[in-house]
């Protein structure tokens, strides 16, 4: 096994991974750009290395610095994460001939998979199941349309180069259509420096299913199960479950095997995800494969009892995969929800900004996975994500009142966040019965009543007064000056016995 | 004893509190409702309370004025004034803006369009401007119905939180 | 279900207690005594009460005040956790005289096995397998003498109330053993109200290896398997692995059966605990039943993925088991380390204080049960336990290095803890074989070798040689008056970006 | 440029520490060894330090006039002089006292048992003294060879941390 891995790429994903990396008494080597001196992620790694500023394309994307930097540290291996250039061959191919192992698939398969187009040419000669789409991309608007009018209304543009929602629109009618075309088209740009899009028929209340697939380098492949990734916002994933609740067992069998049938048709190796769209009639189509290891893999951690991460490593070290598909059993029921650092009721607006205090959950099967801390800075540069939480439960409902709990328990302070979002969601009636599709979030804001008073608007108010009271002593008492709110916290408190002299006689309501 | 003013529909609403000797707070709200308070403040930040046997553990943190209050996943700033700070602001020193002309970027990030020129007549809430942030396109939309006055950005320009974007005449 | 249960406990199972409940959608209701009104089990609690001072018999015993408490709550059921009124029988009683649930046992079966002497005379009956000691209590040290010189040293004299090692000692030599039974007969008055001992044969080198029990009120009794709790220290578990590595699979069996045939001759209902000796030939000798939820239960819901806690409130609320034992799979491996405010070097000495800093450790399979929080104080009227930490991993060796991991993040600072003698314990050979014995811990110590140098000598120095150099300057800076270190931290580090022009060299070793 | 005094085997160790013009710190060890430091305070009480490449996350928290430093469950205490609280140390103000002849109480408990007499003569690491705390007894042993002058405490008696138990006289 290595005894130093790379990590390229920031935040939770790269703390998921160098945890991994230690409990496996591997030295892990972290990579950051400037702005992220003082992350998580440089705090929790062996050793650390400032590969440039902000801009991604002048750090977490230089292929160049980052192999340099794994040389000279002597990493025998790079886990790239997801994102930045865990997708690119280039990257793959690099390191092969640098002599580093890329902790996951060849450059080929990458490759055959990356380019939207290329791959549902690749995918409809395995026999996979395909959306009704353009089968390359189209460069004017008009003549995009025309294809658009001939699969009839709704579309879905999408970046060819794309992922993660960006450079993607649904349009429902033909006079919205050119705008939005732009609008994907700048997006994708932006994003991946590459503004092709392409046109597809847009399913109807569709269930976004993914298969996690796992394969060796001895040509050994498995499914470990499926992931429901249907709640989304702005096309971005925010909660995901697994099992599936609505996938019946024999068409996870069958979506199983095209799983690994796809898979398999680019040689692959490593960890990697199949996503389809299931309709109501348990109809699936195959979106696209991410060669990679996914934000929400830890469902599939938690139902199957499986590191992801050490088992990438195993299979990057040469080492055949120590089950086959019988031995794997799923047990009970995983959720995870994103935290992000955005604000719900201002269509998810990013809101970056200094974590004035943070108090993650604990407890009982809730794991979180986080790249920052209590008093520090989510990145106006990055993903805004704060963290992922994620539970498992004996059953669905079970999973679901863990994760209120945990929801519940969490303190983010100083930004706004989804975290009161999540506990609407988890209350909502599409969602406990299982049955909503990636229309969820829309369908939910279209469906929302007024909000009924709470207790807590009373307290809540009460609250603000109390401490402003409490403050204020604490300037009178210092003589004006506002240093310290913490000199009426526990210590001086306890001077004064009596209030408990009252509480002894029990005095309830 | 101290008064405290929080903001209501139409007027502030009054509380006042008194430390009691035992070290519990009595606080009046705005109806008159009393409430007994045994609170302490376990870490900078947070104040958890039981009143009347409830527990609430909460945080009540001070940020940029306001009191940020936080319980379970739900959240409320409130803007809590004492006497000294009520008096000035009745005096009109330090009082709440009515909303200006300005528009103001929310978020630091690039301007990708502009949707109006000046002169045009927007409606409150009409698109004006996309702004990428974290390479997500963010829509911002007109604070308030008029007429554009002046566009302080182009496209492709660099902007902080709080640059002014756009000016809207009434 | 019920809507409210009050928890009579303190401290982590409080907490954990509570977190289930909240699961569940039930109201909490904590009872405090006035030391504990700042603990983290009143912050948990949507309701608390305080009953008393500190002393536990004015407070945590007061059985009229905590029913007092529930019924003017409206608590339908009492949760007694472990210790204090768990194993009362006299509590359980005076519940059901008063219309509340008590979550646990019936009085009689409470009794049955709460007399050490009385239970062994039931498992003699029902066939159960025992150590060779005294059948009752001995009241003079002479004549336990010469029952001890009859069974040959060592022997071990325990507590007939007792349990967690309190009123125990082993004596290997007879001139030692009238200091060691009146200490032990003075502990126990202390500790129980009652000074009653016995004498029993001292096993060498045995494993303790107790069984889970669950059974509902339709006679229906199954276990969860069983938990290796060898390493010990003054008599208390302090690290616990479930499954037991040296257990055979047929001794399993035997054993599961003889754990359910114990609990079933008291006509035994909810969550218990069958402790045996387990020697080197596989032979077992039961100990004694806990009538109660364990210490160590989070390692068996781990590998069996049970929440007992939901199990005990579904059983007391008169629903069946919703399995039988063929249902039951155990998997993987989990391991509870006991973080404990007290000093290994000094043997074991507690150091309850102020942890000025509590950073838990967090990610995939790891889970922190505790009843601080970071600036809290452990209390000196208490156990000081800071938390409990467990981890799950695919097998043992997994769930070893998972464990070190996590004891590796968790920083408690302020006061001695046993961090560090946990890490030594996981890197021990004996440990590591599993083949160790409740003789562990002084035989480490016995066997330790002088410590090599570590790299962290050095850099410790240098970091607080740094610190103080920080802080000075801070001082310097505000003109002499130390307010504040925070001054120096993220937000003025950034004005000078220096460091990075040089640091994007690659200057590497 | 500073410099710092750590307790050594005989005597004292020096550093000597400048703050470079980036940000970071030059700090020269005892040795002569130098190290290059980008340090920076996640949170008071902890620092992160980067030292050729090494990533090292740490607290460094003051307490009782020591840094206690902790890294991964390691841990150390380590009394940190600057030049002033140096000379005051050399001038005999404020140094470290030799072991005198008490034995001061490490917890608060009770005493249930004496084991020495004024007048006996007792080997250092002789149980002098049981304690109880939080119900478990523990050994209190002599902290020097010697004679015991006084007995400050009776059975049964409740003691603090820092409480004087017994005198020995060497």
């Amino acid at each position: 096994m290595f005894t130093k891995v790379l990590v390229a790429n920031r935040g939770e994903i790269a703390v998921r991974i160098m945890r991994t990396l230690r409990e496996m008494g591997i030295k892990s080597v972290a990579i950051y750009s400037e702005p992220d001196r003082e992350s998580l992620l440089v705090r929790y790694a062996d050793e650390a290395y400032c590969v440039g500023p902000a801009a991604s394309a002048e750090s977490y994307l230089r292929m160049d610095k980052i192999i340099a930097v794994a040389k000279e540290s002597g990493a025998q291996a790079i886990h790239p994460g997801f994102g930045f250039l865990s997708e690119r061959a280039p990257f793959s191919q690099a390191c092969e001939d640098a002599g580093i192992v890329f902790i996951g698939p060849k450059p080929y398969a990458i490759e055959a998979m990356g380019n939207k187009t290329h791959a549902r040419d690749l995918m409809l000669k395995a026999g996979v199941p395909l959306v009704p789409g353009s089968k390359s991309a189209i460069e004017s608007a008009d003549d995009a349309l025309v294809v658009a009018k001939e699969m009839r209304f709704p579309v879905l543009i999408k970046a060819a180069a794309g992922g993660g929602g960006k450079g993607m629109r649904r349009v429902d009618r033909a006079e919205d259509f050119v705008a939005a075309f732009e609008g994907a088209r700048r997006e994708a740009l932006s994003a991946f420096g590459n503004g092709d899009v392409y046109v597809e028929k847009y399913v109807l209340n569709p269930k976004h299913v993914e298969f996690q697939v796992l394969a060796d380098s001895h040509g050994n492949c498995v499914h470990i199960f499926e992931r429901d990734c249907s709640v989304q916002r702005r096309h971005q994933k925010i909660t995901e479950e697994a099992p599936c609740s609505t996938l019946l067992p024999e068409t996870r069998k069958r979506m199983g095997d095209v799983a690994i049938a796809a898979a398999q048709a680019v040689n692959y190796v490593g960890a990697g995800t199949i996503e389809f769209l299931l309709d109501e009639n348990q109809d699936f189509y195959f979106l696209e494969m991410n060669t990679r290891l996914q934000v929400e893999h830890p469902i599939t951690e938690m139902i199957s009892g499986l590191d992801l991460v050490r088992l990438q490593l195993k299979i990057a070290d040469g080492e055949k995969l120590p089950f086959t598909q019988d031995d794997l059993k799923a047990r009970g029921h995983a959720i995870e929800c994103r935290v992000y650092a955005e604000d719900p009721e201002s269509n998810f607006m990013p809101s970056p900004g200094l974590l004035h205090y943070l108090s993650p959950p604990g407890g009982p099967w809730v794991r979180e996975d986080t790249g920052v801390y209590s008093e520090a800075t989510v990145s106006v540069h990055y993903d805004p994500m704060i963290a992922k939480l994620v539970v498992w439960g004996e059953d669905r409902d079970h999973a679901i009142g863990r994760m209120k709990r945990a929801l519940s328990e969490y303190v983010i302070s100083g930004i706004k966040t989804n975290v009161a979002f999540h506990l609407e969601m988890l209350d909502n009636e599409m969602l406990r019965a299982g049955t909503y599709s990636t229309d969820f979030v829309p369908a939910l804001f279209a469906a929302r009543e007024e909000v009924q008073p709470t207790e807590f608007d009373e307290i809540g108010e009460l609250a603000a007064v109390i401490a402003r009271h409490r403050q204020d002593e604490v300037v009178e008492k210092s003589g004006g000056s506002s240093t310290s709110t913490r000199a009426s916290g526990p210590s001086n408190s306890w001077k004064n016995y009596g209030r408990f002299q009252q509480l002894r006689g029990l005095r309830l309501r | 004893m101290a008064n405290y003013y929080t903001p209501g529909t139409e007027e502030d609403r009054q509380w006042s509190v008194e430390t009691l000797e035992d070290g519990r707070y009595q606080a009046v709200g705005p109806g008159g409702k009393s409430f007994i308070v045994d609170a302490f403040s376990p870490v900078a930040g947070r104040v958890h309370m039981l009143v009347d046997g409830k527990s609430w553990d909460m945080d009540a943190r001070e940020i940029d004025g306001e009191i940020h209050v936080q319980w379970r996943g739900l959240t409320k700033n409130i803007k809590v004034l004492n006497d000294r700070e009520k008096r000035m602001a009745v005096a009109g020193i330090g009082g709440s803006k009515a909303a200006g002309p300005e528009l103001l970027s929310p978020m630091a990030g690039k301007v990708v369009a502009i949707k109006a020129q000046i002169g045009d007549e927007v409606k409150e809430g009409q698109v004006v401007l996309i702004i990428e942030a974290m390479k997500m396109e963010n829509d911002l939309k007109a604070h308030r119905a008029g007429r554009i006055e002046s566009v302080n950005v182009s496209a492709g320009e660099a902007v902080e939180v709080g640059t002014v974007l756009i000016t809207i005449a009434e």
